[in-house]
Formats: C-alpha cells, structure tokens, sequence
C-alpha cells in the first residue's frame, strides 16, 4: 500500500475490501460504479494492487478473468492449498474434449453439426459433457432452416483457464502446421501410382510423438 | 489414455501411427485396417464397456486411415478421365484441408489445456461476505412454502428423459441379424423360457437389441420359438419351441434383412423402438 | 511482507494462500498440520500478518474468529461491501436454484457431482450461493477415494420454511409423471411464476425484483 500514491490508498483498499468477499470474478465497471471513480481509475488501481502483492510477495494475487478482478492463491503455493482443499479439484479434460471446446472457443457461435464436420466425427457426446462441465452453453439458434443450437464458451471456461476474455486466446493461426508439413501430407494424398512413398522423404519430417 | 495398436509394421497409439504416415514412416499400403480394428475390437472386448470417448478417437483416425488407403490404392491418372481426375483432386483438397484443420486444432487444444493446466495451480478466493453482512442480504426463501420445495424436487428428479448413449453410429453396419440369430439359437435352448429383457440385458447398443428382434422374429416365422405378450408394452416372453437344439449358422436369414443399418444421427436412435414394447 | 524476518516469508506466504482461499476460519491446529510447523509459530506469523495489514491500511484484515482465523473486509470500507452484497445479491432463487435446493433437501447429504448429475448441469455455482446464504452447508466427506464434500440443509432452512425438521417436508413419493404432465407443470410454472425455468444454472440466477 504504501508504494501507492497517498491519495490512492484508501481507493485501493476500498478495492480490496470488496474483493475480499467476492465469490466471482468482478468487472470494473462495477467497482468503479461502487467507488464512484472512473473504469480507467479502477485499471490503475487494481494494476498497482497486483504489482505490490507481486512485489511483496504474497501468497495471494489479483488477476483479471472472465472479464472481472479476482482475489486468488498464488500458483507458487498450490500444494499447500491443495492439501487444505481436498476435493473441489476438477477433473481435467480429455484430449477430445480439449479439441472440442478449442473449436467452439475459436470458431463460435457453432452448431453441433459444424463441429462435428472439423472433427469428423459425432460431437454430440464431447459437447453433452462440455456443457454439463459448464465450459460449453447454447448461445442461440441458427437462421437456416433447421434453426440448430448454436454453442460458445462460458465465464467459467475463462476462469478455469485464466483468461481474461476470449480475445485473449492465443491466435489460432499459428497452431496452423507449417509448409513442410503440409507439403508432406499432400505428398501421401497423392495418388499417382508413379510416385511411390520415398523412403529417403522419412528423413525430413520427424514425427512428434 | 489413448488407444494403442499392435501390427507388424507398427507397435503405439493410434493417433501416432497416423502421424508417422502422414510423415512416411510407415507405409498406408503395408498397413492392414482388418488387423487394426481386430486388434481394437479385442480390446474392447478385454476392458468389457465401451469407452464412447476412445471409440470415437478410434473411428476418427480409422477414417482418415481408409481415405488415405483409398487413394493410395485408386488407379494412376493415366488411366482416368479429366472429370474425375478433378473430382479426385477435389476430394484430394478436402481431405487435405480437413487434415490440416485437424492438426490446426489439435495445436490449439494442447495449448488450452497447458493454459488450463497452468491456471489449476490457483484457487480463487470464493468466500464471500462474512456473518456481519447477513442481514443486508434479501431473503431468497421469502415466499417459498414447503410445497415449492417438494415441487422442485419432483421437477428436478423425474423431468429429465433418460440419458440416450448415442452408440448407434459407432456400430453402424457391424451389428447382423445373422449375428444376433447365431446367438439366440445358443441361448435360446438352453434357457427354454426368457423375457426380451433378459434376453438384450447385456446389448451394447440399440441397433443391436434391435438385431435380436428381428432374430426372432425369423425364429418365430420359422416356429421355432413362441413369443408372448401380455398387453402392450408388457413383457415379452420367448419360450424355445424347435425340437433339437440348432448351432450357429444353421439358421440363414435372407439377404435383405442381413444388416440392420442403425441410424446415421445420433437423435435417431431415441425413436428405434427397444423392441419390448411392440 | 518486507517487515518479516526473511526466513518467516515463504512460511507467512503459504499462510496467505490458504486463508485466502478458505471459506470458513481455519483452525491454527490445522494450519499449523498444513504448514509442518508448530501452533505456536502460526499464531506468531498470524499476529505479523495482522498488525502488517494494519500498518499498511489494507482493506482486509486478518480475525481470529470460531477458534480459527479468517481474512475479511476492514470495518472501515463497510459502506462499499453493504453496497456491493445489495448490488450483487439477487432478490430471490431462480427455479433452477430452488431444484438444486431442493434436491439437497431431500437427497441429503450428497456431494456436488451427486447433486450436478442429477441436475444434468453443473451445480457448483448454485451450491455455493446456496452456502454462502446459509441453506445449505457441508455436513462430512464422502468415503469414497475422493472424499468428496457432503452437503445439508442447514436450520435456517427449516425456520425459513416454518418446519421442524427435514422429516416434515411434504414425502417425494413415487413421482413419475409422464411428458404431458412434466409439460403441463413447467407451463404452470412459467406463468405462475416470472422466473424463466432455468435449464442451466451456471447462468446465475439474477435479480428479478
């Protein structure tokens, strides 16, 4: 507190009290509407509220998800927290599942079906669980004929994974496999009979796994 | 946990098999599909349910692995007209396209999972106000009688339809009449009396309770069983009338109920009959 | 932080970190089982924590209240946390809260995978507003490996509902009623009620009145 300006102080601390009995992440908007101070004003504040705890190296911290400020552990004393909460833990994902709600996450609003169609396969049970984790919920309907339900993420889906808003999703483009890569899967689509797979071709792509 | 396969040409998971082919490693042409699925359905069998999650995986990269075999076995270019050398081009894109959307987002999903790996490591703070906020708090139960809550419980417990396991596409043309035949002519004899119930306790799916009726139904054309019903949707009774028991294969069905092709949509299976009730 | 002895830090840290995340006082005993050091020690970095926010006019402090300690909002910024639990606070539960009310109710003691797979959604979010109002609360752990938390009906349940005890609520029976029936109830339900029925409940329910 004290590397706060005088006249902040007691702002910030009105900041804290607030946060300290919050049970979800709080948007700015409210906090400044409660403080009666600027959205702006709020940043500032909660930014130096973080930098201090991070500087005097608290247990705790102050980030912004889904859109609000939080009050959270820090990661550096997980075990300790774990120990203390000893369910609550959810369970992760599959590798699937993951896929799935990465498609939603960057392509939604999206139906069942259009999902389905990335992935080749029935996504109807991925999403089912999807939804039921609250990572995943209907967002509206399509206009065509058959109106399907379209889906997106939730706020819990940023809070479980520490984003602030879906724009702060890394860019799918670079997830997007490289020439190389690309070049050597069109060489096995390839369907001329007088180009059989090389063997000296094995060199130049290793396989990740 | 992924699915893993073990062939001449290749010991590992799946999903690695595909890549090593998709990196020319392992020949598509050396790979034998039968031998896979063999391998996958044996193991499905060892675990003893299935894992619609796995299943699923499994079907996806089994796909992919047909197209590529399919082109790699297609007749050279020579030898075909230029409508279907575009065709085939076409095809080629969009199976190129799907393979590079997969990866794309395949990348991705490691990265939401690392980020939510990352953020498990902190817990939020969810304490909310203390005791000397309580009574600035409204009432939520204000209004509510013991009724509302009975209600609700009702509503809540008995609403919900029955979850439907969409395992009808996952099994698609691999369930026969002849199949559910061959077994019923086992069971059936020994057993002399079981109800329908009984007798598809043990299904895996829809399409292949759906198999057993039909069976017997061919069984009953044949008189070789009695079928009894009391009412509708009452408990269906097989009783084994044939003289002697009958092995495997000696009851051949026609050719044209052979395969029971369950539903293609996964909401179609709710409205395939279980075969009980008819 | 900086006015502990060093070697006090990471030890005061970790104190941090589960205080915060904790919803209700945690005892010193356990506190000091968490951290492997003695009673003793955890009530002297408690008192330094104290007197540390204190000194730093935090919006926080650290009680000891119930025979264990607890963060909570400085009595000096009341005004903003009286502002803010009215702001927040929803006027009444959604149909989809009161089914997960209910369900509790009569389904006690159940854990909230129990109580979510009976919902077909996730609960956590309702759950814990139901705790944090006082209807519900956890009552034991499951045995099973994952010692899952078990939750009740607390006895500002029954008096908010004039009854004795949980044995008085009206008996479940054997309800099954068929689609028309469960059709006819949420159209009732509807119009009786302005409460939309929630298929979700991780949409929280919000203020109607």
């Amino acid at each position: 507190m004290s590397a706060l300006p005088f006249e902040w102080r007691a702002e910030a601390a009105a900041l804290e009290a607030v946060l300290i009995v919050a049970t979800e992440p709080v948007s700015p908007g409210l906090l400044a509407e409660l403080l009666e101070i600027s959205v702006e004003r709020v940043d500032e504040l909660c930014g130096a509220l973080r930098s201090g705890y991070e500087e005097e190296e608290r247990g705790f911290e102050l980030v912004k998800v889904a859109g609000g400020y939080r009050l959270q552990s820090h990661p550096a004393y997980r075990a300790y927290v774990e120990r203390f909460v000893l369910d609550d833990a959810p369970a992760r994902l599959s590798a699937a599942a993951l896929e799935t709600l990465a498609i939603v996450a960057y392509k939604q609003p999206i139906s069942r079906a259009q999902v389905a169609a990335i992935r080749g396969v029935n996504a109807d049970g991925v999403i089912r669980l999807l939804t039921s984790r609250g990572y995943v919920e209907p967002v509206g309907r399509d206009d065509g004929p058959g109106q399907a339900i379209l889906f997106g993420t939730t706020a819990l889906f940023l809070e479980r994974l520490g984003l602030d808003s879906t724009a702060d999703l890394p860019p799918l483009g670079q997830f997007v496999p490289d020439t190389a890569t690309v070049e050597a899967l069109e060489r096995v689509l390839r369907t001329s009979e007088d180009a059989p797979v090389g063997r000296d071709d094995t060199d130049r792509m290793r396989a990740e796994g | 946990m992924a699915y893993e396969v073990h062939i001449d040409v290749f010991d590992g998971p799946f999903d690695l098999l595909l890549r090593l082919i998709g990196a020319q490693q392992v020949d598509v042409y050396e790979v034998r599909l039968a031998e896979i699925v063999d391998g996958f359905l044996a193991e499905t069998r060892r675990i003893g349910e299935l894992d619609l999650e796995l299943a699923t995986e499994f079907l996806l990269i089994a796909a992919t692995l047909v197209e590529l075999k399919c082109r790699r076995l297609l007749p050279g270019q020579h030898d075909a007209d230029l409508e279907e050398d575009l065709a085939l081009f076409e095809a080629r894109d969009y199976l190129l396209a799907r393979l590079v959307e997969c990866r794309t987002f395949s990348g991705a999903a490691d990265v939401l999972g690392k980020l939510e790996l990352a953020a498990s490591r902190s817990l939020a703070r969810r304490a909310g106000p203390d005791e000397r906020f309580e009574r600035r708090a409204p009432d939520l139960l204000a209004g509510v009688t013991a009724d509302d809550v009975v209600a609700a419980a009702r509503r809540a417990l008995a609403a919900r339809p029955p979850e439907v396991v969409p395992t009808a596409q996952l099994v698609r043309d691999e369930v026969s009449v002849q199949a559910a035949l061959d077994e019923l002519v086992v069971t059936l004899p020994e057993k002399g009396t079981m109800t329908f119930r009984d007798l598809t306790a043990r299904s895996a799916s829809t399409a292949h309770v759906v198999a057993c009726f039909l069976a017997l139904l061919e069984l009953y054309k044949r008189a070789m069983v009695d079928l009894d019903q009391v009412g509708t949707f009452g408990e269906l009774t097989v009783v084994w009338t044939a003289a002697s028991p009958t092995g495997p294969g000696e009851v051949p069905v026609d050719d044209d109920d052979q395969l029971v092709a369950a539903p293609a949509r996964a909401s179609g299976a709710r409205h395939v009959p279980d075969g009980s009730g008819s």
